[in-house]
């Protein structure tokens, strides 16, 4: 209804989902984001989920071209395996966006939660509440690209205030995370008993080191600074006494939405610009308590920033009830 | 057995223990914080769990098994008692019995595929396994099980995680030192005790091993084969769902995970269970060391601030090297 | 007055269109010995695995004690007091446990046994019953670390212990000597005289005259006789057994050729006494001793197992230093083993394939297998040595006992070579195929050596041109297999003679 | 074999792929996109680099091994080639034949401690599974590896994935339709080809079988036992390597985050294989049909739009389904 074609009749528009990652509450409130706008849209929906396998999330590409979908929404992957089906799906006329990975595509607009903001958003904070100078513990598995992108801002915090301490170093992707996460935090909490502040800047592993925290009896010494968010982190830093001081997010839903706003831009002409970044929110445990926020839903109604992001917007554009 | 008590005999027995020890002393030194009893009770808190699950496969190995299943009885465990307790609302006391129904139900399944159906362990714990890692997932359409967390019906979960259920997770007994000792600490104890009491002193463990080592001999010495298997794989799911159960109580709530990484560390506590005292057969007490090797391995890489990679290098090194040497020597032994 | 313990009535039995019990009646009476005759694949060991509910028959019926008694698995028929050996001898041990579970085994599948083992009390039980069939190895042993015999005392001493109202043995002394066959002849006994019910299978005649009640016959899965008469007329029976008149072997000694393997100063333990012996082109020698005196042990050293304590091994004037049966195969030494479950037979195999294994390379091109050579290979040696089976590539596990073991001499007869070692290859083997093995053996023995381990001195007699005994790793007796002097043969076979001599020579006198 | 071919019979051979038969009608009728040769190449090489593995593990199983290390080879291979390429600027040649050779060594190592060292096939290949996954992450320090990297050293990696590389796994060669075949998927069936030729036609297959079945009796009839079964782990960790080629190829760079899932769906591509045409054993045919099914199972539920978790759960569910089918018969025509 008023919306300028080809999405004049939304029926007849395919949009595929290409997705790399997709266990977790992140991608699947991510997900909801992406249905919940293409819904709104009413445009038809397909999901190829290549469950964490770069070689087949390529191939998926290929197989949402054979398809004729008319435009192509890549959440992750590596750079190197989606850069060539990226620019197929671009030489076959279909509109593409790209989520959290760069394909290196001048046609391709880059959809980013800015990892890098993330960072240094939480650090920014840890830095507020504990000063600049404290011994932390950092919470880091290298080759995981947005944790690469978050390390960025870990070290330029270092670099720039020498009275930050580094004492130890560990994490791990072995499952569950939260659980082995907290056997290591453990032990080095142990190890260095004189720890004051947990960057672990991936909620899992905030949890983890939470649960060390609170076996270890610390937690009146440290703070937690993460990034991300869900219901189940909003309970765990509202427990009584948590040590889980801070975490910055941006909403999975919105960037799910946003996806495919910039989608349907392209899809009618438009431009949504080379980079539509969804900014990031420092959500705080005061900020939890004072405004007594429950789960995301609330967080939503209470954050307005967090409920919708002004990116990626058009006036014909309808938007998902709310 | 020779009379010769001569050093290969102590090699294979003691070997393992002796370099068990090895290690315990030499991160007591490089390691700072290792020693005392604070770290002693980490590492066991730490193996807890997949000790307890090791012990599951270890009854599923003496019949000459394997269960492929157990890491996902374990996290499907973990969120069948979130689900009750935050979305069914039910107590604690329901939320374990329901979990260790359930564990107990797959473990019946598995084995009845097995015993009646013919299909080959493997494959059928394979199948149990892929089939409880969706299931898991569908009631809340993959999503983590929280209190506030809003239902596909568009509610609100109301349930919270009681503090007895939590208690099983986070409580610790005095011992000596305040706070000291977990629950799943002394879960994990009571179970490797009660296995290694079956398996080794009733006598239905003595046909159990039997059955593994010649199931037709044991059949046609009138032992019933197919119940003492099926009671392998329950044994087994049971003790994945307890490992599930602290799992949860642990975190606190139902977290999507896979369970592949607790199916591999608690196979290998198993395996080196053979490698314990040179039975060179599956064996509670040696899977409960083999858990606890891990642990002190983990914990110390850990305090001594080695990468993560570092940990499963070392790991398998000295897994590999351990194993050699006890093998190697058994079976020289038995020319 | 008879009184029947174990009535069978029009027992029927099939697998697949292979019909193998056709309308078999049977009467078991309390206080007397059975012994059941038939050729391999007569259907012997099925009948005994339906009684004690391995199989169901597909019709017909069994009555016990004057009840109908329908075993559905083998627990139903231990309830009831009737106790199996079976015949296959790995059906009876559990090999990673010790000799006291073993022993213990069916108690510990008993309620009555209680919850927890008491490891004194399991041990003293254990010696008990072992005691009863004169076992006399350690009960701590793992059965792993025995050999068949050892298995297989083991199997009939639990049986034994059982207090059986029927026992069936399925040729329980087919791994035995004689020594050990006594021990359970004089339990038997004693069985008999409490009045046991007792089916015995067996193939050895020297069983059967020794203890035979009765003596039933089966042909193709029927009853083809029945002999109750006193003095048992062991003839008639082989008669009908076999179908025909059973003809006198005569072995007639050959003329030697060059000498093929020969032995000096051998010492198969370092306190045994030297070994200086010959064997010859032509000439098929025997070895026969008591269970554990060494045949076995030989075996393994020519065929590259292990290695004597001493002295040196001649092949064709060349010296022997094998390591592994690779090499010696290379060298043109074959060897069947003893003990086919364990060493020889390949389940998941069929005929052909368990048969061809040794010799695959003649029988491919660029190592790709020659199917159709195969099959054609397989079949003549099936008539050959006349396996009763359906085709070429019947699995092994469907074909009866004995047929087994023939595929398994068989295989070492597909190709010639320079020395063939046949260790026990007549296990399970009726009287008629051996001598139609024997009589092959003998006629194919031109081109080699051929050297044939039994502890059965009839098969030594039936096969061989010269006949050694050993006794406790060292020779004791030498004889050519012409109006040989049985008792002198049976004296040294038990080591009742003087062996002071450190050296003994053998060069076939 | 009887002669009435009757239903059983036929219920046994080719009831997995009468199943097999009836998901690709179900799936070409309602699944949209799912009929057609570009969909059937997608399912081929969505299966080529699992299959290629399960082959591997199917020559060990053949032996009566089983190798866990697989997983851990084919990323070490996927490092390996993206270090030679990026870090030492090799060409893509000595990179393949440095993979090849790093395969066939650790099938080498899992060999001799097999055979040698007599440690347990399932312990050893763990050992050397967690050895490997934390080697292949020490000489980047746990990062992936690609062009413009920065190492440890400080320099940045000049080195790329040469053009010759990526045609291993970019390339599609012209087959009735432009582009259509991808060199995954005849690599695939090539070596599907070879191990089913070897297998099957070979002594070495039929010898390897022998073992499987008995290996005293095997030794005993003069096979060098030791030589097949490290022959089988080395034929395995060449397979595996393969596998890790193809995968570095497609993705252009070193991830270390890939192959998780490599060595349960290749373990479950073999498994399945035993059910094809009644086997009941491994077999180099029914592996890569078994891998095909998963691919067809897994393309069929995508293209109907099915969410993540419910893929898990129909492929165990129908994995069950058809075990359940094909062996509780088998096994009650064996009565
Ligand atoms: N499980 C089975 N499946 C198919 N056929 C079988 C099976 N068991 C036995 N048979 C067949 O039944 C027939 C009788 O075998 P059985 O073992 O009863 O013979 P037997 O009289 O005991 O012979 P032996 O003296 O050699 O032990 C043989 O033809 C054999 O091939
Ligand atoms: N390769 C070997 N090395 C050392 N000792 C052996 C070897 N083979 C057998 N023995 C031992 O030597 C003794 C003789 O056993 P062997 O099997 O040779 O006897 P046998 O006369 O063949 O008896 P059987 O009738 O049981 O085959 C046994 O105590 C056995 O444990
Ligand atoms: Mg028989
Ligand atoms: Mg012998």
């Amino acid at each position: 209804a008023g919306m300028p074609a080809p999405l004049d009749n939304p029926g007849n528009v395919k949009i595929a989902l290409v997705r790399y990652l997709s266990t977790g509450d992140f991608f699947q409130a991510y997900l909801g984001g992406v249905e919940s706008q293409a819904a709104a849209l009413g445009v038809d929906l397909r999901i190829f989920d290549s469950r964490q396998d770069a070689a087949l999330q390529a191939d998926m590409v290929d197989q949402a071209i054979a398809l004729g979908v008319d435009g192509i929404i890549i959440q992750h992957g590596l750079t190197e395996s989606m850069k060539d089906a990226a620019q197929r799906a671009v030489d076959a006329g279909i509109k593409v966006v790209a989520f959290d990975v760069n394909v290196e595509n001048s046609a391709i607009p880059q959809v980013e939660q800015s990892d890098y903001m993330l960072g240094k958003l939480a650090l920014e904070q840890a830095i507020k509440d504990n000063g600049t100078s404290f011994k932390a513990g950092y919470v880091y598995v290298p080759g995981i690209a947005p944790l690469d992108r978050r390390d960025v801002a870990w070290q330029e915090v270092k670099t720039a205030n020498p009275g930050i301490v580094e004492a130890a170093v560990f994490g791990t992707l072995d499952n569950p995370i939260a659980n082995t996460n907290a056997n290591q935090a453990r032990s080095v909490l142990q190890a260095n008993p004189d720890i004051t502040v947990m960057f672990a800047p991936y909620d899992e592993f905030a949890k983890g080191v939470k649960i060390a925290v609170d076996e270890a009896g610390m937690t009146d010494q440290i703070d937690i600074y993460s990034a991300d968010v869900s219901t189940a982190d909003i309970s765990a830093m509202r427990e009584p006494n948590s040590a889980w001081a801070a975490t910055v997010a941006t909403n999975p839903a919105v960037v799910g939405e946003v996806c495919v706003r910039s989608l349907a831009i392209m899809l009618t002409g438009g431009n949504p610009g080379s980079s539509v970044i969804v900014p990031p929110t420092l959500i705080t445990q005061a900020f939890l308590n004072s405004e007594d926020i429950k789960n995301m839903g609330d967080l939503g109604s209470k954050m307005p920033q967090f409920q919708h992001a002004d990116v990626a917007m058009a006036d014909w554009m309808p938007l998902p009830s709310r | 057995m020779e009379s010769k008590f001569n050093a290969r005999y102590l090699a294979i027995r003691y070997g393992f223990l002796a370099l068990l020890a090895g290690l315990l002393i030499f991160f007591s030194i490089f390691a700072n914080g290792f020693a005392g009893p604070r770290s002693a009770v980490f590492i066991f808190q730490s193996v807890a769990i997949t000790g307890i699950l090791a012990l599951g496969v270890t009854c599923t190995l003496v019949v000459d098994g394997f269960d492929l299943s157990i890491g996902s009885v374990a996290t499907s465990s973990l969120m069948l008692s979130a689900y009750m307790l935050v979305i069914l609302e039910q107590n604690a006391f329901v939320a374990v019995v329901v979990c260790l129904i359930m564990g107990a139900f797959v473990g019946f399944l598995n084995g009845i595929l097995i015993v009646r159906m013919k299909v080959p362990d493997l494959l059928a714990t394979l199948g149990m396994m892929f089939l409880l890692i969706g299931l898991q997932r569908v009631p809340t359409e993959g999503r983590s099980i929280s209190t506030g967390m809003r239902l596909p019906s568009g509610e609100v979960a109301e349930g919270v995680f009681s503090t007895s259920f939590l208690w099983i997770g986070r409580h610790r007994f005095d011992f000596f030192l305040e706070k000291l000792i977990p629950v799943s600490v002394l879960i994990f104890l009571g179970v490797a005790f009660l296995v290694w009491l079956f398996l080794e002193l009733t006598r239905h463990g003595r046909l159990m091993y039997a059955i593994g080592s010649n199931e037709r001999a044991a059949s046609l010495a009138g032992t019933n084969v197919n119940f003492y298997k099926i009671l392998a794989y329950m044994i087994s799911g049971v003790t994945a769902s307890i490992g599930g159960i602290l799992l949860s109580a642990r975190l606190g709530r139902g977290d999507i995970a896979s369970g592949n990484n607790l199916l591999l560390d608690s196979v290998a506590a198993a395996l080196i269970g053979f490698a314990v005292l040179g039975a060179a057969k599956p064996n509670a007490l040696g899977t409960a060391i083999g858990a606890l090797f891990v642990g002190v391995l983990l914990q110390g890489l850990t305090m001594m601030n080695a990468p993560y990679y570092t940990q499963d290098f070392v790991k398998g090194g000295v897994l590999v090297i351990a194993l050699v040497f006890t093998f190697a020597l058994t079976a020289r032994s038995h020319k | 007055m008879k009184k029947i313990t174990c009535k069978i009535r029009k027992i029927e039995k099939s697998f697949g269109s292979n019909k193998v019990l056709k309308s078999i009646d049977l009467d078991l009476e309390a206080g007397k010995v059975a012994v059941l005759m038939g050729a391999n694949g007569a259907g012997k060991s099925t009948l005994v695995k339906i009684l004690c509910g391995v199989h169901q028959a597909d019709s017909g019926s069994i009555e016990l004690f004057d009840q109908a008694f329908k075993p559905q698995k083998p627990v139903d028929a231990f309830k009831e007091g009737v106790v199996t050996v079976h015949q296959s001898i790995n059906d009876g041990v559990v090999p990673d446990l010790d000799v006291a579970s073993n022993l213990m085994l069916d108690r510990l599948t008993e309620k009555e046994f209680g919850l927890f083992i008491n490891q004194k009390v399991l041990k003293i039980n254990a010696k008990a019953i072992a005691e009863t069939m004169g076992i006399s190895i350690n009960v701590e042993t793992p059965v792993s670390e025995l050999g068949v015999a050892d298995r297989q005392l083991i199997a009939i001493a639990r049986a034994m212990a059982r207090k059986p109202k029927v026992l069936i043995l399925d040729e329980p002394t087919s791994s035995l000597s004689s020594a050990e066959a006594d021990q359970l002849f004089t339990v038997l006994e004693k069985l008999r005289k409490m009045n046991v019910a007792i089916l015995y299978i067996s193939h050895r005649m020297s069983d059967i005259r020794r203890i035979a009640d009765n003596i039933i016959t089966m042909r193709d899965g029927k009853i083809s006789g029945q002999f109750s008469e006193k003095p048992l007329d062991y003839e008639a029976a082989v008669t009908a057994m076999i179908g025909h008149k059973m003809t006198e072997v005569d072995v007639e000694t050959v003329s030697k050729g060059e000498i093929i393997l020969e032995f000096k100063n051998v010492k198969l333990e370092p306190e045994s006494s030297n070994i200086n012996l010959t064997i010859n082109k032509n000439e098929v020698v025997a070895i026969t001793g008591l269970l554990g005196s060494g045949k076995s042990q030989l075996a393994s050293i020519l065929y590259g197992i292990s290695k004597p304590s001493q002295g040196s091994i001649f092949l064709n004037g060349k010296r022997l230093e094998n390591t592994s049966p690779q090499e010696a195969i290379k060298d043109g030494i074959h060897m069947s083993p003893k003990d086919r479950a364990s060493n020889a037979i390949f389940q998941s195999f069929n005929i052909e394939s368990n048969l061809t294994v040794p010799f695959t390379k003649n029988y491919s091109w660029l190592s790709f297998l020659r199917f159709k050579l195969l099959a054609e290979v397989a079949k003549t040696k099936i008539k050959d040595i006349g396996i009763v089976c359906q085709s070429e590539f019947d699995n092994i596990e469907t074909l009866s006992g004995g047929n087994q073991q023939k595929v398994i001499v068989g295989r070492w007869l597909l190709q010639s070579c320079k020395l063939l070692i046949l260790d026990e290859p007549f296990q399970g083997v009726d009287i008629k195929a051996r001598r139609d093995i024997g009589k092959y053996i003998r006629e194919s023995a031109g081109e080699r050596a051929t050297l044939v381990f039994v502890s059965e001195l009839d098969e030594a007699l039936e096969i061989a041109d010269r006949v050694l005994v050993m006794h406790e790793k060292s020779f004791v007796g030498e004889h050519q297999n012409k109006n040989i002097d049985l008792e002198k043969i049976l004296i040294e076979i038990s080591g009742q003679v003087s062996t002071n001599s450190k050296n003994w020579n053998a060069n076939g006198i």
